[in-house]
């Protein structure tokens, strides 16, 4: 790719001609407009661009985007996609997958596809539901949620994406709200960047099954006293006043007020995405109160593809074979006369 | 010290076209290696040959124990050789386990080598023999050569100054001296090897080959040695071959296949004895740029392997029965999406984990029928060691021409076989072009077909102006969006059906061995071949008018399937299941009446038993 | 005001024995509940129902979109109703989009009821209409009554200063409240369900009845209406009946073979469309110690049903097509552990996802072959909404009497469907007795077998003494070890076999209906039982000699299949696939020819298509 | 079970009378022996306990225990003794798996059954191997392993077990050397004292296809040195002269000497296996000096069988329904006569 200049686009080259047929209102439609935002923002040429999904609402992304796509089976995206990779490591690989695809059924490609950093991107669509199939519990639904396959109250206790990806050595994980379309936007061109496989968690509301699960965290009026939007390098501040911020208790973290008790702006915090230690990132991701938003992980590693190919260029440098024809007629052979 | 004037060439040898040996002994005592070196050294001399090795299904067996017994058997021959054979002309026993096990093989009155060293009271126990089979007249139907091997070696080698473990771990070159010594074949390949082999370690080399002279030496002075056996060499093609198994076959056909087509081959693939090594042949040689992805399981194993299809590799799938259940889904899939990926499935003996490492051929009707819908693929079998080649090149051509999965059928005992194969060229190997469009492809679009093929067009990812979108959903015909169009449906139903019947145009006639008419029509299918080969043509020798057929196509079937048929006045099916191939004939030949022979025990057929059943059918005994 | 002299009572009715009607709106319109009122209305009176919903494949399409249409269809009679039927006598249509979409289905010269008030220029154009079709004539070949809906259901509740939501929200009552007085029915039901069901809104409550009322005493008055219909009531057997649809058939089912049988109910399932509504159902029924658990696929569902059935539970599995492929290899190891669990099989559009939302049979092949080796389960299909509850109690019955898998096979067609079903009672159903052992069992083990059914004893954990191991490797006939023996393995590989076979000595015969021979015999299984047996009827009363025979059990099929067979001139086989039954019925009765007609559009068949067709056969035109 | 006194076994009532087939020298008999010892000393009725597996060399442990037992298909151990154990919940239900077994083909019902946290044990047999199918890299094989499957080594970063278990919200985790039988034996009683999922990872040497993959840590003459064997409660030191100690150098462990720089056996971080906060554990379990053993994680919640049985009571309390007549009668029912 690189040097032949890459033509821009704009939104309109990467819409599809499908009609769009998630439930008014739903979040869906914002994760695709913040896409289709990005995709021209990234140094990617449109035929070189791939989405995958597995079954669901959040798995029909891929009909929506005009450029190469395959809607898979059930779970199966990441694995799908980790092909594609390996078949074609000059592609942006896209996978777009909802809690159930990604971690009930799909939950060991997932892991697995971490742990291997390909580089390629995970849209993680988390509305702690199966919508598609008309509402039963997920692996991230709340204990006590009550649901078509949970009547009297969910009582599965749910797996936190972040926390699972981090367990499954995950390289990059963002977390982001579903109702916010500019900082989704550019979590995603920041996705395309890193190198390995990046995780992009969207607290997404289900108007139909799940209602509000997010509203006390993604709702305007709390927003900025529940979630903090962390950035690489910066205090890690919150608050309508961004008066609070976090330090250090022990090995937790806890919510000051800056000007109260001698606290100072200096004894915040300072995010670092880039460390290799995730401590600090674990707790972050499971942190409730303020809900870390923005990329929490982004640690740079040889991808897996890279592994591949540079292992195989070496084996060729050494190998006296450059034709199946030297390798049928090496070792034993012999002559019928 | 061995005189010089007592050379082999002044020996009195007997002539004889063909015999069974077979190596036996502890997992350690090197018997793969003994069996391999009389292979090629036959093989070179000119004999046609076959082999199958029978390891022992634990890993590392205590030692002298029966469960521990490993085994390596060849078959060679002046004449056309195509099965490792079923009863021993020689059996070569090194410990008492090895001769327990193994005894019922061998041929009444027919010969057995024994290391008399090794039968001890502590392993005559481990082999549950309460009393020495050498004293107590149990073996006096065969003809029994004791001799001290372990005793005779240590002799041989007491300058060398080894220690006692190398010493002993060399006394199955004795063997192999003895064997050559008898079948009057030189020693000259072995030594070589070794030579060879322990370039860097000269007094190992030198060990071995004191121990083979040895053995052959001591062969030829002994009393009590039968005279020797000399096979002519057999009248096989002109040119170069080498020995080679099902599973190397299979993996060097999709090599073939990759450089032919000159595409990058892709498999993804999850460990499953018996296919697990086509993944370790292929994961060697990424010199020719090959991708062996090991996956995390077979789901993921295939699923990658639509996504490599997706971006234009020739992408496979290897596993076994368990395993291709587990692809059921994914097939479906890559039916769908009309993507163009091969799954080879050794199969071995079922159900669920079953004998997972004996053969069987039950999965017919699995890899027919496992995925739900109508979901129809092609399917083809192997039938010899060797020409796994040949079947997984067409399986790859197939699939990139006609757009649709292949499953590619071998088992356990074609896969761990082996036999000679004439080394193909790639020059000489059919062309294989893979339906790729681009923007230059005057605007045809992934979802346009060809009109005889009916095989859609494949626009990989990376193509300017040919972005689209695949999945599991019905697709229209014409768009290739999602569909739920009822006609539409129907009609895309019968272009995936008719698409894999119209290979039947592409593949090559059933042709019939031995008797192209006549009172009996043998008919099997994949890794059976070579027992019915020999069984019917046994048959034909003593007069009687036998044919052969061996599906290797089985969907779509040739089309000539049928006027064969007609031709006999019996047919009888034999295959190593409950009669899967027969319940596909009867009910696509309703016409004909199918017999059936049939073997569910994990082993293959014994010619012998296939010759007297069939004389039954023929009215004679 | 409507004066008392103008009752229904005194209007001119006329007599017919069977209507079909379809309700259609926006997912919002609250067709569902319209028709079901009516439904239940109808059976109530006395009449024999089918029903079938339509919902939009989008779980909340935008508000008059033609792919958010949403219906609800209807089959009453005096005479015996056996499907929800084909073409229409009356058409609700609640807005454009559903007229559109809906419209052929009209009997031409019948009737169509339309709110004009939602014929808006937005809607029509969102519906596709150029012009509007209720003026430009294209509904000149139809009896179109226009009401205004809306604006009369908003004057019918003006005094009630509800918000308008609401007010519109209840237009659907109007239209109900029209058809009760068409069809001469009684509004009291309907009346009675809004009180209970809004005893605490009871605004809500009078809202809904004064708008049905309205839209009763609204055609009464109304001038354009033609003469209303009374549809006597039918001569179904006496007793308590209720309407239920084929999936709360198949949970109840369930319910019922573990109360009868004394044992736990374990379901571990994995949602999947059409089988998800059984999970829902069976979730909430705690209180009979249900354990209903959603696992995390539909290998997890199944295996955990095998870990429950070995610990003892009555242990069952629910899925569609491509869950049932996931679930191959795990269904081979319940029958190599000879475990008791039953998958079900909600059949769907395939291969792969296909189209999930529509019916199917294209899963048989997939049931008896879908797993690796020999691995022979009994095959059962359901073949009305109403006898899922029966197919799925026997499932239970065989599982735990034969110790093997069962799997049982609906589609999504009987699943949502439903129609009336006459409740029984756990007292007068058949015994289930499981095969549990204790150590009082006069020295029984776990592997050995009953000497009819062949099945093998059921040792649970907690029971002292019997501790054994099971899995998936072949076990010894006597001791249950795992075993590499050949014959062992032979033999045990006819034992399953044979277990399974003899399951024909439980099942009771297969039995004709209509002419118990003569020209044509008509062959289904499954959910196409109400579409056979209409055409089938309907030909008789033309006075053709049709016969029709249907399979609920598939492996083993009834012993006297080939003698019925054997009674007929010709013999056609329908499937809503492309000749699955058909393929087994030719590989096994090779004498009888077998004729085929195939649907594969994602519906159900017309049986109005089968008589045309079937006449054919009977050279009549 | 509980009021009866059970009956006192001993290790010959565990043994059954099948002829064990591991290779001579495999830590796997190692497993079986602490096994037979552990499970005398257990409050469990012999009937009582259920061995699962699924395939692996570690898969054939069940046939070797005179208990009940299932010897599964691949990688559905765990899910298969969910099912055990919601059928009987009195039933000791231990499922014994391999890496391969349990983290490749098995990840999802691995991750799940922590996260539901039913009341069993798992052993994870880790020998870094595919053992049965003899010698292909695993997913907690080491980056340059060279194996039959990775003859050039191996380029697929590796799982900790007991990273991915706490992302997976394990509650036990204990890990041990597959030479120590006496700590072995006394794991796993404590294991199944534990009321939730019990994870233990032995640390198993495959003598045929990765032999000495764990010398550095377990051969006695480095073990004292190298391993730091925790006990809930007690300072966390090492060594052979018991001198060596972790201590918090920020969000890091580093080991320091007792007697030097002034460092006090006060100093030394105490080990609360209780605590809830993951945090510690999760540093414990990456530590590769010392590597760390023993019970590393112990925290009991609420089981998952408990909250489906408690749920059930609250149901039936507040239910009609006695028998299904009952509901079959129930709701829009009517009469034809
Ligand atoms: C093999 C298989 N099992 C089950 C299903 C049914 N199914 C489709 S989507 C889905 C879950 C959807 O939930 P999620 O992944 O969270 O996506 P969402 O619809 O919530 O965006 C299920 C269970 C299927 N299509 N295929
Ligand atoms: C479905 C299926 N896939 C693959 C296999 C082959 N197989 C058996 S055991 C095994 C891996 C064993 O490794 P591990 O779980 O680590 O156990 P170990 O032998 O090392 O104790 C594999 C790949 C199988 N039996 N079934
Ligand atoms: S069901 Fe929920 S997730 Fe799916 S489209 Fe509708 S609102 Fe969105
Ligand atoms: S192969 Fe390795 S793990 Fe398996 S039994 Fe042998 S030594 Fe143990
Ligand atoms: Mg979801
Ligand atoms: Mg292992």
């Amino acid at each position: 790719m690189g040097e032949v200049a890459i033509k821009k686009y704009t939104f309109k080259d990467f819409q599809s001609d499908q009609e769009v047929r998630w439930c008014p209102g739903c979040d869906d439609y914002v994760i695709l407009r913040s896409m289709l935002k990005a995709l021209p923002e990234m140094e990617v040429k449109k035929e070189d661009v791939v989405f995958i999904s597995g079954i669901g609402c959040s798995s029909r992304f891929p009909y929506y985007v005009d450029s190469y796509g395959i809607h898979g089976i059930h779970g199966r995206a990441a694995a799908i996609a980790s092909g594609v990779k390996l078949a074609n490591p000059n592609l942006s690989v896209w996978v777009t997958t909802g809690d159930g695809d990604a971690m009930a059924i799909g939950g060991n490609h997932f892991i697995h596809v971490l742990r291997r950093n390909l580089d390629m991107n995970i849209v993680l669509f988390n509305n702690e539901i199966y919508g598609l199939t008309k509402g039963q519990f997920s692996p991230t639904s709340l204990l006590g949620q009550k649901t078509k396959s949970s009547p009297y109250g969910n009582i599965q206790p749910p797996f936190q994406p972040g926390e699972l990806a981090i367990g499954a050595r995950a390289r990059f994980f963002a977390r982001i709200g579903g109702n916010t379309p500019k900082e989704m936007t550019q979590l995603f061109v920041q996705a395309e960047k890193f190198k390995g496989t990046s995780l992009i968690e969207i607290l997404q509301n289900c108007v139909i099954f799940n209602d509000g699960c997010y509203t006390k965290y993604t709702d305007k009026a709390v927003k900025d006293d529940q979630q903090l939007h962390v950035e690489h390098g910066e205090p890690m501040i919150f608050g309508k006043e961004k008066n609070k911020g976090l330090v250090l208790d022990g090995l937790s973290l806890k919510v000051v007020t800056i000007g109260e008790e001698g606290i100072t702006k200096e004894d915040i915090l300072i995010h670092d995405a880039k460390c290799e230690n995730d401590v600090m990132h674990h707790m972050l991701i499971k942190l409730n109160y303020p809900l870390v938003t923005g990329i929490i992980r982004s640690v740079e590693e040889k991808t897996f593809e890279d592994r591949v190919f540079e292992l195989a260029e070496e084996v060729k440098s050494n190998s006296k074979f450059r034709k199946v024809d030297d390798l049928f007629h090496s070792g034993e052979i012999y002559e019928v006369k | 010290m061995i005189s010089e004037k007592s050379k082999p060439s002044e020996k009195k040898v007997e002539q004889v076209n063909a015999v069974v040996i077979r190596f036996v002994g502890d997992s350690g005592d090197g018997m793969q290696l003994t069996g391999t070196q009389f292979t090629d050294t036959s093989a070179m001399f000119g004999n046609d040959v076959a082999t199958f090795p029978n390891y022992p299904s634990e890993i590392r067996a205590p030692q002298g124990s029966l469960y521990g017994v490993s085994g390596f058997q060849v078959h060679i021959g002046s004449i056309e050789i195509s099965t490792p054979g079923d009863d021993l002309d020689l059996l070569v026993a090194m410990n008492p386990a090895g001769l327990k096990t193994n005894l019922k093989a061998v041929k009444a009155g027919h010969t057995i080598i024994v290391d008399t060293d090794s039968f001890t009271k502590k392993n005559l126990q481990k082999a549950e023999y309460e009393t020495n089979p050498l004293e107590d007249g149990s073996l006096d139907n065969y003809r029994v050569i004791e001799v001290a091997m372990t005793s005779l070696t240590r002799e041989a080698l007491k300058d060398l100054g080894l220690d006692n473990k190398s010493i002993v771990r060399s006394k199955n070159m004795f063997a192999l001296g003895m064997v050559y010594w008898m079948y009057d074949r030189s020693m000259n390949h072995t030594l070589d090897f070794f030579a060879k082999k322990f370039k860097f370690k000269p007094i190992i080399a030198e060990a071995n080959s004191k121990v083979i002279k040895a053995g052959y030496y001591y062969s030829e002075t002994l009393e009590l040695i039968p005279n020797s056996y000399s096979i002519a060499p057999s009248t096989m093609p002109k040119g170069t071959y080498r020995i080679i198994n099902g599973n190397t076959a299979t993996a060097w056909g999709f090599l073939a296949a990759a450089e032919k087509s000159g595409m990058e081959l892709y498999l993804g693939s999850y460990p499953i004895t018996p296919a697990t090594d086509i993944l370790h042949e292929l994961v060697k040689h990424k010199h020719f740029g090959v991708k062996a992805f090991q996956a995390e399981d077979e789901i993921a194993g295939i699923t990658s392997t639509i996504g490599a299809a997706f971006a234009g590799d020739l992408a496979i799938t290897t596993t076994s029965g368990p395993g291709l259940a587990l692809k059921g889904e994914a097939i479906g899939l890559a039916i769908m999406t009309e993507l163009p990926i091969v799954i080879v499935n050794v199969q071995r003996g079922g159900p669920s984990t079953g004998l997972p490492t004996k053969t069987e051929q039950s999965d017919l009707l699995q890899a027919m029928y496992g995925r739900n819908g109508e979901s129809p693929a092609i399917v083809i079998a192997a039938s010899t060691p060797a020409n796994c080649f040949d079947y997984a090149f067409i399986a790859s051509k197939l699939a990139v021409e006609h757009m649709t999965p292949v499953i590619l059928l071998t088992d356990g005992y074609i896969a761990n076989g082996s036999e000679p194969w004439k080394i193909k060229s790639i020059d000489n190997m059919e062309e294989i072009k893979p339906r790729y469009i681009d923007e230059n492809s005057d605007d045809l679009g992934p979802f346009d077909r060809d009109n005889d093929s009916l095989a859609r067009n494949w626009a990989i990812p990376g193509t300017p102006g040919l972005e689209h979108r695949i999945g599991g959903l019905e697709k229209n015909k014409v768009t290739g969006n999602v569909s739920h169009d009822p006609l539409n449906h129907e009609i895309m139903t019968d272009v995936r059906a008719e698409k894999v019947k119209r290979v039947e145009n592409y593949i090559p006639d059933l042709t019939t061995e031995f008797a192209e008419e006549g009172d009996l029509l043998v008919v099997g299918w994949g890794g059976t071949y070579g027992s019915l080969h020999s069984a019917v043509r046994a048959l034909n020798e003593e007069g009687f008018k036998v044919g052969h057929v061996h599906f290797n196509y089985i969907n779509p079937m040739p089309k000539n399937t049928a006027d064969i048929f007609s031709k006999y006045k019996k047919i009888i099916v034999c295959e190593l299941n409950k009669g899967q191939l027969s319940f596909i004939l009867n009910g696509k030949y309703k016409q004909h009446d199918f017999l059936q022979y049939n073997k569910v025990q994990g082993l293959p057929f014994s010619v012998t038993d296939l010759k007297a059943k069939f004389k039954t059918l023929l009215k004679v005994n």
